[in-house]
């Protein structure tokens, strides 16, 4: 089993025919991903890698059962392909685009807590489950299936600590990428309570990073409510206060929250061991199993 | 991107936000010219954005001519806090009797647009936050309505601001909010947002952050964007299109994505190194952006070690090593010692394909980060 | 019993200090109605007829428990004043302003659909349980207590048929005048399920006019969910098509549907008689008991 | 509040939605400039607000400066369904491949905006919807965010309209929302929107109705408003603010609300009478409102007797009373028999003060609707 996504996924890709989404698409159909079509207004009828294009999301899923979106739109217009793939509706929404208006996404998030469905993202790696389905633009060959869930912020950390599992052994039950922005579809409460649900999820990867509170909420959540066994990284130790490092999330705030320091205690606090390194989260995770 | 406060007024005062009367002055004539005109009492105010000019000397009260060429030449030249000061913005004293607080940024927590409001205006609003959050009346704003004039008005009576101004402060936050949401603020405030004895209120200060994501779509602002970065480096970064931090160490780190580049600067800390930089050449990165990364760390006279980590997703291993031996080779000599280490997609064709002469490489971040860190040492030792 | 409102119905009045707004005021204390407080922005800590006036609604719902709203603040800001009593929260709020924007209407009706609030009106003459409380405009002497539910879309033919119902002792457990404006909080179907629900309701008039298709949805209603007999009258059968009379419910489309015909006709296929008088109406009441 | 054709295509046209070039004239010689301007073939159209102008004879084709003279003589000052045409708008005739339909208007059962298209544009589109519903595509539209640029875009490719042309569409769709929500709108529509040779839309026709209840906030359209009243009773009742509509009866008939001036109709009606006008003269009937009332069925030479039913709320019926009284007053003879019923607020009060010289009274509204009933009769008789 496997949270958010599995082979039975039927995923539909908006932006098929740009330049990431069709290379990207070509990469989920090599993965396994069950691709059943494309949408591109007014590129309906074609045929792009093979899937066919559809005008709408909402015709897409109509002729081809799709219950996934994948958002590769550019970020001027991501927001309305959000709203677009809640009101086809599908189950997923995977946003891959970088650089959507903070607003636009305030928009979407209002939406969002009206419907069922789960978005993950946007400026995210996608989700994947091992060996079944992969929906964004994460390297399927360091994955490995196995039992453990990963969820993170970032993107390349993901892959750094994916690849320290795989060379141990350690497979993956399903890696979730939330991204980075300041508001994103699904956090990583939301993550863990799907984690926590899945049988064949035996233990839990969280990597958080510097800035804003999620890291410590997250941490409390796993206090109260989990039984899974997690283990945590947190990036930017050595970042100073007051220096935007990258995307939105990665900036320390000048006052005691949002440091380093204060997302590890609360995790150490609620039974997370932290590692120092990638290599000592797998050291962890070991012994979590 | 950060609105200098002599635009945030203008952009408040087209609005129609109370403000005072002002004019921008580039040099000592203008600027006493303007505070003639604007009339004295006038305030003679530093435009660089930092907070806390006042205490740092950057605004001045002036009551004549004379005074007013003393302050501007003061002023205009001086280094504050790292910023150099090019221009002044000359505006009429307001005289007061209250000094408010409004303000309206995006609360990440919630997702949602969240407007403020306090009679603890003219201090430091973070401080007063932190201390007595009771202080600041708070209004999340639903994206799809947008504020109702009745949040603004229960803002307002709930801040416990005077009856005698509250429908005049509940306007200025209502304009707030719509000009943060047309404009695609990041945050907008008014501190303080001065009352005076008739019970009128002006804004004395202005601040519009905008969010650099959206700039695409508010051509009029973008246009304002200026460079603000406090060193050379810092605004080739910008040129180059990186995020570029500069830090105080010696070993220079180079990466793809946020959170590994932050895990390599931790892990330089870890065993025993400093980092000298952040460097996010992000998704994709081509021969050119790695050039211009490499060009940039090695403009560093504090780097003596390069640590270069790229894990690949879309970024392809194989087009990151040509990018790598592309630019060493157009140095004579190597500057810097640089230690590779290339993970993901392509990462095997990658490290096959890269120049050994030019760069010694590593299998793991570990390993990679421990060579730098030693390098950096042997260099500086 | 009684719908809506009763004894215990704690009122505050959004534009207490404007004419309508305090004549009704007083008017509403006299009848029994327990107004606790008003509000008008900027009035606060003052008192009108003997109640306090606060700032906002929040305020007044706060400090004196109130549990309902009756606006009667101007039609330019009818719709902010309605999305407060929403926000306060209160349980019920009566909007007796005419000339609401319809936009501005709309939405109001989109945010109620997400709140448990009960909203009737605009352009409505109000809520009255007879002996209890009235919450508007309504002439409470023409009222009496009893087991007749009645809803209107009309002001003074609510009166008219009222009066009818009295004159036979035919007394009434509350009546909702749900106003004829394009957009209502509360139409024919919400005010029939909320009758049928209460026990002490023995039989409902429901008095429609020419217009819309609300009468025919609700005679469906009736047919489909209702046990308690219900009486019918209609206004506008001698309306020419096209003509708009008076406010906005009340003008015949041109096609088959609103008109009166249509609404007589699907109102007696489910078995509700219809007078041609109110007269009459008073008589098919008194055969359904 | 409906905006003619030339007044609607300017708003339009002024948001970006293409229209042709076009001219409005009120002379014939202007008419014919206007057509020389806009070049061959043009249409001549007249601004009445009525539908089925080009059946009705109110639109001509027109291919040179004589035929363009002939048109406008033909048009201007012609009765039209009752309408007097006093202005033309000459534009020129689109050459189109096709003709589309798009709408957005307030759905009431839902409570919200629908925005619509269809490919089955250029006819009756209400015939359109009652036969063949499917024809046309709807959005519905959260009035919270706006329509979203999907919608649009669905709606078009929903409809079926070609791919060349579903772009252009879809923006004078949104447009036309955003026109529609900025502008209060009841109803904006273009039919047709015609699609021509070579992938362009223009809109042929234009309507744009306001809702009379937000005219308020729309200065500039307020400023548009005119009176377009059928014969003068009508534009009188505009000038008291009375809703008044004229009906073919002789029986006339006075009353406070639309609900009970209904019944009144329908009573006279069903006692064999029949009903001369509907006039709602509204809550808070004072002596001035009940003078106007009765001056204007006085002055319908149809009227042989009148009813007025006044059932008080907030009318108080005392109030009502005297205003009939001062009404009649002013008469030397009271020109048709007056039937009083007044029931509610003070209307024993009301009763006892009214001058049984000047009018009759009656209990019930029974009562009074037949005897009004009857004394027609007698007149007529």
């Amino acid at each position: 089993m496997s949270v958010l996504v599995d082979s039975d996924t039927r995923v539909v890709v908006q932006g098929v025919t740009g330049g990431e989404g069709k290379f990207h698409t070509e990469q989920m159909l090599e993965y396994g991903t069950n691709v059943v079509a494309g949408v591109v207004p007014g590129r309906g009828g074609q045929t792009v890698a093979g899937v066919p294009v559809y005008d709408t999301v909402h015709a897409a899923a109509r002729e081809e059962d799709a219950d996934a979106a994948v958002v590769f739109v550019p970020p001027a217009f991501a927001g309305d392909a959000c709203f677009e793939a809640l009101a086809a509706p599908v189950d997923l929404v995977v946003t891959i685009t970088e650089g959507v208006p903070t607003q636009d996404m305030s928009r979407v998030y209002r939406k969002l807590r009206e419907v069922d469905t789960h978005m993950v993202g946007p400026n995210c790696p996608g989700v994947i489950t091992p060996g079944e389905s992969k929906l964004g633009i994460l390297p399927g060959n360091i994955f490995s299936a196995g039992n453990v869930g990963l969820v993170s912020r970032s993107g390349t950390l993901t892959y750094q600590v994916v690849d320290n599992l795989t060379d141990r052994g350690l497979g993956q039950s399903t890696a979730v990428g939330i991204g980075g922005d300041p508001i994103i579809g699904t956090d990583f409460i939301d993550a863990l309570e799907l984690f926590e649900a899945d049988p064949d999820t035996h233990a839990v990867v969280m990597c958080g990073e510097i800035g804003g509170e999620d890291e410590e909420e997250a941490a409390r959540f796993i206090g109260e409510h989990m039984d899974t066994p997690v283990a945590g990284f947190i990036a930017g130790r050595t970042a100073p206060p007051g220096k935007r490092m990258g995307h939105a999330g990665a900036i320390v705030s000048g006052s005691g929250t949002g440091t380093a320091e204060s997302k590890i205690t609360a995790l150490e606090d609620n039974g997370v061991p932290v590692g120092d390194t990638p290599e000592e989260v797998a050291d962890h995770v070991e012994d979590l199993l | 991107m950060k609105l200098h406060e002599y635009q945030a007024k203008e952009v408040f005062a087209d609005a129609g936000i109370p403000t005072p009367a002002s004019a921008l002055a580039t040099t000592v004539d203008e600027a006493v010219a303007a505070a003639a005109e604007v009339g004295y009492p006038a305030a003679v105010k530093a435009q660089v954005q930092v907070g806390g000019r006042g205490k740092a000397g950057g605004i001045e009260i002036v009551e004549s001519d004379v005074e007013a060429r003393e302050a501007a030449e003061a002023i205009l030249g001086m280094d504050l806090k790292g910023y150099h000061v090019d221009r002044v913005l000359v505006e009429e004293a307001v005289d007061f009797t209250n000094e408010l607080y409004v303000g309206v940024t995006m609360d990440r927590g919630e997702g949602e647009p969240v407007a403020m409001v306090s009679t603890r205006g003219g201090v430091n609003i973070e401080a007063v936050a932190a201390e007595e959050p009771g202080a600041i009346a708070r209004e999340h704003v639903d994206p799809g309505f947008g504020m109702h004039p009745y949040q603004a008005r229960r803002a307002v009576y709930d801040a416990g601001v005077d009856h005698e101004v509250a429908n005049n402060v509940a306007d200025v936050l209502q304009t707030l909010y719509e000009l943060w949401a047309d404009k695609d603020g990041a945050d907008a405030e008014v501190n303080p947002l001065m009352v005076t004895a008739d019970g009128e209120v002006v804004a004395a200060d202005a601040v519009m952050n905008i969010d650099d994501d959206a700039l695409f779509r508010q051509p009029d602002l973008a246009e304002l964007e200026e460079q603000a970065a406090e060193d050379d480096l810092e605004a080739k970064a910008n040129e180059y299109g990186f995020d570029y931090v500069r830090l105080a160490g010696n070993v220079g780190i180079i990466g793809n994505g946020a959170g590994l580049v932050m895990t390599t600067l931790d892990l330089v800390d870890h065993y025993g190194g400093e980092p000298a930089n952040f460097l996010d050449i992000g998704g994709g990165a081509q021969a050119e952006r790695v050039t211009n990364a490499l060009d940039m760390v090695f403009a560093d006279d504090n780097v003596d070690a390069v640590v270069f980590n790229i894990f690949g997703g879309i970024t392809r291993g194989d087009e990151v090593a040509e990018g790598i031996n592309t630019a060493l080779e157009q140095f004579e000599t190597i500057p810097k010692p640089v230690i590779v280490r290339l993970a993901g997609t392509r990462s095997t064709e990658g490290m096959e394909i890269l120049n050994t002469d030019l760069v010694q490489v590593a299998e793991t971040l570990e390993t990679a980060v421990q060579a730098a860190v030693t390098a950096a040492e042997e260099v500086d030792g």
